[in-house]
This record gives structure tokens, C-alpha cells and sequence, in this order.
């Protein structure tokens, strides 16, 4: 049985139960606890779980996540938020040299078991520093692990496998899909964990592989419909769910499968995520391509504030549809 | 709040103070209350569907603004957070451009790129307009480095809030600052919340919080923002030391938001302040309110000027919100605009190789 | 006529004769005055230019670097030594939001006439968080501009080119370069500015093309020589110089006429400059293509200290003649 | 050097250092012998090219790193920067796997990953050996969070230079300790410079560096460093209110490095630092041979044993390089494990999708 939760929900109630199945999981962040969180996310866990292991910290990323980092070398295991994933530029240090590196470093001595959460996207009218995209930025570190779910049932296993990894994940969530709704099993079925490292077909299709992950995943199916109705065209919809580990299988099995592909990644096109799906299928499937790999990317420039004009800059159904319009 | 450290001397007898003229006077109650009805305006149409994002009212915390920066000459420069409206009308930028921007208009001071948090008036000695806590702390520190290097008798005046102080980059700044001689002046706009989290929940401290810059042999001092004459008199101080001894202040000014953290905010009443806490400071700490009284004894002020300056200021905003509505949005064309400096002027810089990779 | 110079001579000739050309033109950063730089890069100028055009820094990456942000909206034009790149992670919020989006987020109003540069590269024994690889990560932000010069002449002509530009300028350069000598034009001959966005024809081939970008150039010419000299390969080598503004005329032109390319970049695999390098070639030189794009990159693992080993997770030469090999 | 702000009290007679048997007495002696005959041993190889990247020696310094550490039990734990060879041998790490990992090789303590900066012994509650200035303060905050999340009586000893104090992370970590109540002791090697800089170069402070800490409303002091008796009876207190009270403290350690800030600064002596002052230091502040003058008066040690100890540092530190030359260098293969604790114990997740990138 499974019931509909939104995605806000499938988060809080992944995060409720790895808290109830650990006693070393903290969740800390800016206003996580006594405020319920900026986003809701958290909302009610502090009230059932008490200060100890939901922690409101000051507006000091690099202190807590540091913070954070030194806890799990000696076994706890923090979920940290950062209210926007933005943020990550005043914690970069953190994020970067210590949790990707100190296991190396050390030659394997020191864990990291921590998870870094919160919204990784552009599109709500906050301007460019508060609309990175960094989900390409992170996976380039070799001792990351990123993952950008889609649905409410993807959000409640993907970060329930975060907080169990051993390595520090980093979950890109997006304010714009918190709302969402979508089935989600019963936790009287069993534990549901989505492994990392698993894409997801959720659209099977014939004629053109959109392959996507997080927000894009939800444009990339509306305009397969779009393509489906009105021109004819079958799209499959591959959403990657991780970015890395990255399913590397998948993306070429559907490449194999239909020869056309574009990719949808809200990152800017310098780089990002689909430059190395691109890279990847270019090396691994050169043969099967009937076409050049297309992108559709946010418009190379700062995310621009103007609500009248912003869901232009991004991946939208159209844009998509107008691309994969351009095999023909 | 009124901060323990901060004393009641008489500061509209303070030199600053006197030099005003009573038609200076009035100017600065309006600048109050224009921004309040500026605010009050926005907020009416935030509701209503016409802006994106965040809106961080400044209500509740005018005198701040409006006093330092009353204080500023062609050569004193301000930066600020993303509770920016206060501080974008006290330097003189028009209420159109300020709402068009909010509206993401063309006609917005940033061209409707930066939104609510974002605003810019460099023409005004204005840098924004911040939105990451604690950003703008360096640049202001690289303002008032710059008014020193080029040898202006100047200062930059950065403000940021209570929250903020416990970014990194701050202490950096105060370290520098102190070292190298900056003549930068922080002021600190304690309105005793960040976001849903009291000063005492977010910051250890002794004293105050502006005797943080002890710490860095750095002058402090805590004024009660309340009171636009202290606001001028004690802050005119530090912009004194730091345009002629090039010496960095760090200063605290106790104030209050009637709202809450941005509109999203619920909490605010009820939530993590009581509604008495709020009801206290606009009966007795409310800084137009008290302004208005200090003025209505000096006789400058009457009951009917007030309220003159208050329906003119309302005008002018519903006239800025019809202005904004009405201007044109940017265009997707736009959206490619003002990233590099060379390719808005088409420079042969800008010509050689891809700046951009739109597929 | 022109003079032997060394990458690190003519950098600094780069710098002094800005700092001659333009008032505004400051140098800072730790130990760069009286201690003459950590690498030697500005060796002389304090002692020539004094204390207000050469400004040691405390050891605040985040304060310093957004200090000259600051100066560089009033006109001041800062020249900002990182001791090493990889420092870039206490200051990547004045790197990536203040210099990348503040003219953005003002419509035009503010300009950034920035430089920050320093050794941008592994190989040097100093462990993962020193030796990060950071030209992609940066070009990955529309606002900014990279450049990674490979010889004498680049540097000094890059460096000079990044002052006058009026954008936000990230100089990579490379501590094992900074003792390599090359042909550096004389100041009588005129003004030597290399433009940005130029890449250039380090060597002229048929069968292969090597496209690389600083100190992975040197190993390309040196895999050429060896290819060509033992196998009768003939390999051209393209330097892109610049990684933003990028010469994707240069890119696409070489492929046209090897129809075979191999990618060296010093960056981990995941992105890098060279999977967007890839990603724009199979886009307009599709058919161009006689197979796919091959890369070496640095192994993907943290930087490794081990001086036995630490080459070998580089491109290097052996590398690279192996990879070509690949292509039989 | 000596701050204003120590004093000469008899630290010999406090508790903690009566409690030490001459045994003990004798292999704290020792392990400052070692540090420094490691080292020296250290330079010698690296000077004949058997290491990469930088040497940071610690030569000057050792009584910081003994004496401190000598005051931990079980659930205390310590964490500094680069600079951490003594801290190293303090802990009991052997000079083998240290001088393994400086040359690069698979014995190393990091398996020749991590040089001479990243040195790691979590089974000694050693948690590094960091490079990025600063890096380790908030990582040490976390520690101690950690211990007394557990509920662990114990401390967290956090060690960082002068220059390091200029780092935001640093003042993010204080707060976050004071307002949390973390057993965190930070400790400040003031050797008055960081690199060619001298302290009044770096930083801006009232006092003392150790006082930045009131800002915070935490406590500090300031030690000798050269007594290894007053930095372990000063450094107890601030441990047993960490432990005790969950309270932190800074300190601020005056001290000296003989050397240059690594082998490669050749403008330590003569350049930034008179010859004189370095001479000063070594005849009236050498922590070995101020210990070694209070233990002959204590009747604990003679000349002959010194030189006993030293010789035995010296053969110790000789076999320790030898072992490191004939020790295996890594393969290729190494490069590519200790990246993920999933795929290096080749658990279920590390099967799913590439974890990996190589073409
Ligand atoms: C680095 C960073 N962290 C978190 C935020 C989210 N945030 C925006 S405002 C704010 C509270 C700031 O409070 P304060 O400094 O007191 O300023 P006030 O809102 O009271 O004016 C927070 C947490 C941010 N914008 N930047
Ligand atoms: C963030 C950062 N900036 C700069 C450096 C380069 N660097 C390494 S050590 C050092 C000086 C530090 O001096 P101090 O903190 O006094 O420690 P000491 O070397 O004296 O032990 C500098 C500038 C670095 N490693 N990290
Ligand atoms: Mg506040
Ligand atoms: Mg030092």
C-alpha cells in the first residue's frame, strides 16, 4: 500500500525514520529546529526529537558544517541543511577539501558520514546568488557522492540511503517540487531505501531519450506528452535520480535504444552535469548516436530575478520540446 | 530595544544635530515616512501576485537608514544587506525604479535582474543590495579601501544585521579594516532577530554585540535606533574618525521589525515574539512616532504637515506601483544582457571567442 | 626582438608594466610585498612600487579578496595573489556571487574589474586540498573569465590582458611552469597583449588533434614529438590559453581537418574544461568525427601526495602517446 | 618570546605537575628529544631530495605539543595544521610510519597519500595534520561536539598559528563553542609569525591574540611556551572546564620556530627575522633545554641520561628513515582506493553505478 505524501513530507518522514533507526543522526542547520524550517522540511522534528538531535545553529555555514564534518570523523552521523544550497559558496572549504578529502589523506583512517541537504535551483524570484545550480560543481570532487530527486517517493529513499552511506552525500532538493505530490510506499511494507547510483526510466519511449534529473525530470514528461500529442514523437525520460555515483548503464542503454538524445539540466551550459552525460555517451555509445547530443540548459547567464521572465532562463516544456523538435 | 550600554543625553542639542534647519528636518521625517508608505505599498502588492521572491520589510527600522545616511557627503559611500528599501529612498533613489525593480520590470533600478534584495544606485554612492549574510561586509571594506586610495576624505558605511555577525567573512573584514586603517564604519542594525532566532539563541558575546570589535582594537559604540537624533550624533562620530583618521567604528543600533523576517514569515507574531514584545516597540519605541513628538515640541512639526507628508508619501507609492505595473518586462533578449562589461559595450575584447554557450 | 624569459619573469614583467600603465593597478595578497611572493611572482615590485601599490594581506582570503571587489566597483583595478589556487575555497562566495553576478544583479551598474591569479595545478607534493583544479569549475559561471597560460609569452600576454579587462579575470597559473623559459617579445617592440578568447597552434599536425590548456600543452608537445618520431603520428596541438572566453573556431577547426581528437586537462574527469570541450565539438563537428573523443585527465581519486606516484595521476606524456595509441 | 601578559608563578609545584613521576618527568623530556631529533633527521632527507612538497618544521615548539598533550586521557582528542609532526610523536605515533608517510610510501600513517601536512592517527585521537589554514578549527569544534554528544568526558585540543586566527571559520567556530557549550580548547602557537609576517603584521588585537576570545564571552590565557611545566599546568584548567563544565577556552601559546616557515623560506634568518632574535630564543628559550635545566635541579636528570635520550632520538630517527627508503612506494592502483569507505569495503552501494570517472 502506499499513501500520497508530498515531497516535503517524503523528506521529513525519510528523515524521521533514520532518526528514530540512529540515535547518532543530528539534523542541525539555520532554523530547522524551533522554527520548523524555512521550508517546512523538517517541520515537527524538533518538537518530537527534542534539542539534542535537531540543532538550530547560527548563520555560520562553514562553523557547523565543519562542525558537522569533525562529529561524523568520530561517528556521528549530521544531516545538515543548508537553507538554500546557494549557501555552499560561504562553506566551500568545508565542502570540498574536508569532507572530499580526509578519508584519502588519511589512507582511509578518517569517515565522513555526513549528509548536506536543502533546495539546489533557480526559479523562485531570489536573483543569481541565491539560484546556483551546483550539482555538477559537487560531482566533479572524486569522494562525493550527489543525488537530485524528483518525486516524493525518490526524495524519501534517496535520502534515506544518504544518511546510511558511509561517504558524505550531498541531496540537492528543489523548493519548487517541495509541493508536490506522488505515492509513496507504506512504511508498514518494509524499509524503502532508493539506492544512489540508480537511474529511473519514467517514461519509456522509441524515438528520443530526454535524460534529466531533479526539476527537469518533471519538464522532460510534460513535454514528451506535449511531443507525444501533437507531433508524433515518442520520448523515453531517463532520470538520473544520482549524479554520482552516476548509472552509466542506463544512459546508455536508452541511447542504444532510441539514437537521438537530449539532455535536460537546469545547470548553465558551461559544464554541468550534462556535459559529462554528454561526454559520456559521445565515448561509450559514439556508434549508436544518429545525432549530435543536444542540451537544453539554463540560458548562460546569472539567474536573472524577473518573475515575468526567469522560467525562460530555465529548462521549461517548451524549450525541450522546441529542441527535440530540431531533429527532425 | 533600548540596549543597557546606551545612555540619554540630549542628541538633538549634538552639533550635527543643531546644524539642521527645520526645512532638513521635515525632509527627514519624510524620507521615514516615505519609506514606510513605500513599504507598506509593496507589501499590499507582494500579496497580490505582482512581485517574485522574498519581501524583507524595513518598517519598524527607518530612523537607521534614514539618520547614517543623512550624515553622508559626495565622498561617503553605503552598502547593505537584502532589507535594502530603507537604505535605497535615503540615498535619494526614486520610488519608481525601486518598485519597478521589485515588480521585475525594465524600468527597475537593476532592470529588473536583482529583484527586492538587489538594489543599486552607484550614481547615489549606493552598492546594493546583498543577499548572501555577511557579503557585503568585505566590499564595503573594498569601498572604503578605494575612498583611501584614491585619496577622498570619505567613508563607506556597511551595514548588516544582528544574524550576520556570524559570518566568517565579518571578522575577516574587522581584522583588515583595523590593520590597514579602513575608513569603514559597520553598523550593526540589531533588530534582535535573524530570521526566527533571537540574538541570544545566535550569538555569544559579552556586553553587546558591537564590543566584538574590542576584539580588533576597533571603537564601538550602541546607539538606540529609535531616536534619529542619537542615530545622527553618535554615528556622525564614526564617520568622523573614520573620514579623518582613516580608523574604523563598529556600531550597534538597537531597532525593531514590525514584520516578519520576509512576508513568507509566519511565525513572527505569536511565534517566536510575542505580540506584546511587538506592540511595545510601535507604542513606545517606534522611531517616526518618536521623531514626530521630538519635532511637534521643537515646533517644526504639526499635526497637519504630518499627515500631509504621510497621503504625499502614499500618493507618490501607488503612483511607483501604477509606474511599475505599467513598465515593460524584460525581454528573453535581456536575459543576456550585463553579464560581461566588454560585451555590453561591444568591445573588440568581447569579439574574440564564445563568452557565452547557449547550444 | 625578443628575450629568453622565464613564466615566472614574465609574468612579473606583465604586472609592472601595468602597474606602470595604470595608477589604479594595485597587487595583493599574502607575502607578495616585502617577502616577494611565495613563488617569487612579484620579486622587486615592493621594493619598486612601494607599500600602497603592493599590499601584503593577512592570511583572510574571503576579506582581502572581497575587499578588492569592493575597490574594483570605484574604479580601483586589483591584481589578487591566491599563494595557490586551491585557496579559492575560504573566498568562493566573493569568487562566484559578489564578482560573478554583481554587475548582473545591478543591471549593468557595477563593474568588477578584478584579476586573481596564482598556481592553479597538482604535481607539486602538497596533498588534495592544495592541489585543486579549479579552470572549469570557475568558466562554469557566465560572468567570469579564465585564462591558463602555458609559456612565458602567454603568461605575460594573458596577464596583461586580464588587467585591462574590464570583467572579472581568474589568471590559473602553474608552480612547475613558473621556472620555464621561453621567447618573450621586447617591451621596445611595442605593447605584447594577448587577447583572451585566442587559443593558438602550438604545433601543426594531420592524423590527431591534441587540444590542451597550460602545463597539459607541454606534455602534448612532448606526446607529439614521441608519437611522431616513433610511431609516425602526426599530431596537432591546439593551446586554448583561454578557457573563457573559449576559441571554439580553433576547437572546431583542427577537428575538421585531424577528425580524431584526444582531450588533455588536468582536471578530475567528472566535467572538467574537457568534457564541455567535448560536448560543444560533438555538437558542431559531428560529422567531423572519425571516432570518439578521447580524454586524459588527471585519475579520479583526491590529489596524491606520494612524489613516486603523484605523475602518474596526472596527464603526462606517457599518458597521452597511449591514449593516441588507442585510436589504431 | 614572552608576553606581557605571563607571569613567573612556580607551575612546577601546581597539582598536575607534582602528580608527574620522574619517570614520567623523563619521557616528557624524551619525547621533545625525539620530536626534535626526528625533524632534524626530516630536514636532512629532505634536503637529499627523498620528500616532495613542503617540510614545516616544528623545531622550537616542542614543549606546545608535549605538554599538551601530555594531559590526555582516553576520551580527549586533538586535531592542528600542517605543522604537526610534533604533534604526531605526542600522541605516540612511531617515527616510521611519520617519516614512511613524508617519504611518500605505502607504510606511511596516510599511505604516502597525504605528505607531510596529513598526518592521521584516529586510533591515537589524532585527527590531523590539515593544510588549509584554519581548516581544522571548526573540524575540532566538531570533535569535541561529538564527544559530548556521546556524552564522553572529554576534550577536544584544537591547535592553530597566529596567522590563522585571521580565518572566518575560526570566529565562526568560537561562537558556535561558546553559545553551545563545546568542549573545545583552542590552542594558539603564537610563534609570531605566519610565514615572512610578523604577528602586528597580521592581525589587529587588544592586548593579546588568546583575548579575541572575550568577544565571544570565552575565556583564555597566555602561556610561556618555553616551560613545558606552566603550558601543562595553564592547559589543564582550560581542559577540566572543558571536560567538566563543557566550556571552552583559548589559548595562546608564545613560542618560536628555529626554522623557516617550511624548508623552502630561505628569508627567516637575516630577511623578516634578525639573526639576533633567533639566537635569543635559542639560548634563553629552547623548551628542551629550559626543561632540561629544571629537571637537573629537580635532581630527575643528568647530562649523561640527556645525552642517553638523544642519541637513542637520533638512532631511532635514523632507522625510522632508513625503514621509510626501503619501504614500497604505492602502485598506480593506490591512487585509486581510499576515496569512498564504500567501494574501499566493496559493500552493495559501491557496486551501484560508476563511482568512478576514468576513461
Ligand atoms: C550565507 C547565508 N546564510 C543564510 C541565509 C538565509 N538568510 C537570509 S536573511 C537571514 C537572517 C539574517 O538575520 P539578520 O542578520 O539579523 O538580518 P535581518 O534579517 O534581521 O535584517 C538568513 C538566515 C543567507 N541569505 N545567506
Ligand atoms: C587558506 C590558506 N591560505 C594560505 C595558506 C598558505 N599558508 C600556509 S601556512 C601559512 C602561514 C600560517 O602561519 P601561522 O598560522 O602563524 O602558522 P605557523 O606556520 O606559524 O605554524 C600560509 C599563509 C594556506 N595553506 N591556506
Ligand atoms: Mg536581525
Ligand atoms: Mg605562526
Amino acid at each position: 500500500m502506499s499513501r500520497i505524501l508530498t515531497y516535503r513530507e517524503a523528506l521529513r518522514e525519510g528523515l524521521d525514520e533514520e532518526l528514530a533507526r540512529d540515535p547518532n543522526v543530528v539534523i542541525m542547520g539555520e532554523e530547522v529546529a524551533q522554527y520548523n524550517g524555512a521550508y517546512k522540511v523538517t517541520e515537527g522534528l524538533w518538537n518530537k526529537w527534542g534539542d539534542k538531535r535537531i540543532v538550530d545553529t547560527p548563520i555560520s555555514e562553514a562553523g557547523f558544517i565543519g562542525m558537522g564534518i569533525g562529529a561524523s570523523m568520530l561517528g556521528i552521523r549530521p544531516v545538515m541543511e543548508l537553507m538554500f544550497w546557494s549557501f555552499h559558496s560561504v562553506a566551500f572549504d568545508q565542502l570540498v577539501s574536508n569532507a572530499a578529502c580526509v578519508r584519502y589523506m588519511s589512507g582511509g583512517l578518517c569517515n565522513c558520514p555526513i549528509v548536506v541537504r536543502g533546495p539546489a535551483n533557480g526559479g523562485t524570484g531570489v536573483g543569481a546568488t541565491h539560484s546556483h545550480i551546483p550539482e555538477g560543481l559537487f560531482a566533479a570532487f572524486p569522494g562525493l557522492k550527489v543525488c537530485a530527486p524528483a518525486t516524493p517517493a525518490d526524495a524519501k529513499g534517496l535520502i534515506k540511503a544518504a544518511i546510511r552511506d558511509n561517504d558524505p552525500v550531498y541531496v540537492m532538493e528543489n523548493t519548487l517540487l517541495y509541493g508536490n505530490t506522488g505515492e509513496v510506499p507504506d512504511p508498514a511494507d518494509g524499509d524503502f531505501v532508493i539506492p544512489l547510483g540508480l537511474a529511473d526510466l519514467k517514461r519509456e519511449g522509441a524515438d528520443v531519450s530526454l535524460i534529466a534529473h531533479g526539476r527537469s525530470v518533471i519538464h522532460a514528461l510534460a513535454a514528451a506528452e506535449t511531443l507525444q500529442a501533437e507531433h508524433g514523437i515518442n520520448c523515453e525520460v531517463l532520470d538520473l535520480r544520482s549524479i554520482r555515483p552516476l548509472d552509466v548503464d542506463a544512459i546508455l542503454k536508452t541511447v542504444k535504444k532510441t539514437n537521438r538524445v537530449v539532455l535536460v539540466d537546469e545547470s548553465k551550459p558551461f559544464g554541468g552535469v550534462s556535459a559529462m552525460v554528454a561526454m559520456l555517451i559521445q565515448e561509450h555509445a559514439f556508434d549508436d548516436l544518429d545525432a549530435p547530443i543536444k542540451r537544453v540548459c539554463s540560458i548562460d547567464a546569472p539567474a536573472i530575478y524577473s518573475p515575468h521572465i526567469e522560467h525562460e532562463q530555465l529548462p521549461n516544456p517548451r524549450r525541450i520540446v522546441d529542441k527535440v523538435l530540431t531533429f527532425a | 530595544m533600548t540596549s543597557a550600554c546606551s545612555s540619554t543625553l540630549d542628541f538633538a542639542g549634538s552639533p550635527i544635530n543643531q546644524a539642521l534647519t527645520p526645512e532638513r528636518k521635515i525632509e527627514l521625517y519624510s524620507q521615514m515616512v516615505r519609506i514606510r508608505q513605500f513599504e507598506s505599498t509593496s507589501l499590499k502588492y507582494y500579496q497580490g501576485g505582482k512581485m517574485g521572491g522574498f519581501l524583507h520589510l524595513y518598517i519598524g527600522q527607518e530612523a537607521v537608514a534614514v539618520g547614517t545616511i543623512s550624515l553622508g557627503g559626495a565622498d561617503d559611500h553605503f552598502i547593505t544587506a537584502y532589507r535594502d528599501h530603507g537604505h535605497a529612498l535615503a540615498v535619494g533613489m526614486g520610488m519608481n525604479e525601486c518598485m519597478a525593480e521589485m515588480y521585475g520590470k525594465q524600468t527597475g533600478c537593476s532592470k529588473g535582474k536583482g529583484g527586492s534584495m538587489h538594489f543599486f544606485a552607484p550614481d547615489k554612492n549606493f552598492w546594493g543590495g546583498h543577499g548572501i549574510v555577511g557579503g557585503q561586509t568585505p566590499l564595503g571594506l573594498g569601498l572604503a579601501y578605494g575612498l583611501k586610495y584614491l585619496g577622498r576624505e570619505g567613508c563607506c558605511l556597511c551595514y548588516l544585521g544582528d544574524g550576520a555577525i556570524n559570518q566568517g567573512a565579518f571578522h575577516e573584514s574587522l581584522n583588515i579594516a583595523s590593520l590597514f586603517g579602513i575608513p569603514v564604519v559597520y553598523v550593526i542594525e540589531n533588530n534582535g532577530y535573524s530570521m526566527g532566532t533571537s540574538q541570544e539563541r545566535s550569538s555569544a558575546y559579552n556586553g553587546c554585540l558591537a564590543q566584538r570589535a574590542e576584539a580588533y582594537a576597533i571603537e564601538w559604540d550602541v546607539i538606540d535606533g529609535s531616536n534619529l537624533y542619537e542615530v545622527r550624533a553618535k554615528t556622525h562620530i564614526a564617520m568622523e574618525r573614520a573620514r579623518k583618521e582613516h580608523k574604523p567604528t563598529v556600531l550597534e543600533i538597537d531597532t525593531y521589525r514590525y514584520y516578519g523576517h520576509s512576508v513568507a514569515d509566519s511565525k513572527h507574531k505569536g511565534g517566536y515574539r510575542t505580540p506584546e514584545e511587538i506592540e511595545n516597540y510601535k507604542q513606545n519605541h517606534d522611531p517616526i512616532a518618536v521623531f514626530k513628538r521630538l519635532l511637534m515640541a521643537e515646533g517644526v512639526l504639526t499635526d497637519a504637515l504630518a499627515d500631509q507628508i504621510k497621503a504625499a508619501a502614499k500618493t507618490e507609492a501607488a503612483a511607483a506601483a501604477k509606474f511599475a505595473d505599467e513598465s515593460p518586462t524584460p525581454t528573453i533578449a535581456d536575459i543576456s544582457t550585463d553579464v560581461y562589461w566588454e560585451s555590453d559595450h561591444q568591445t573588440p575584447a568581447s569579439k574574440i571567442g564564445h563568452h557565452f554557450f547557449n547550444d
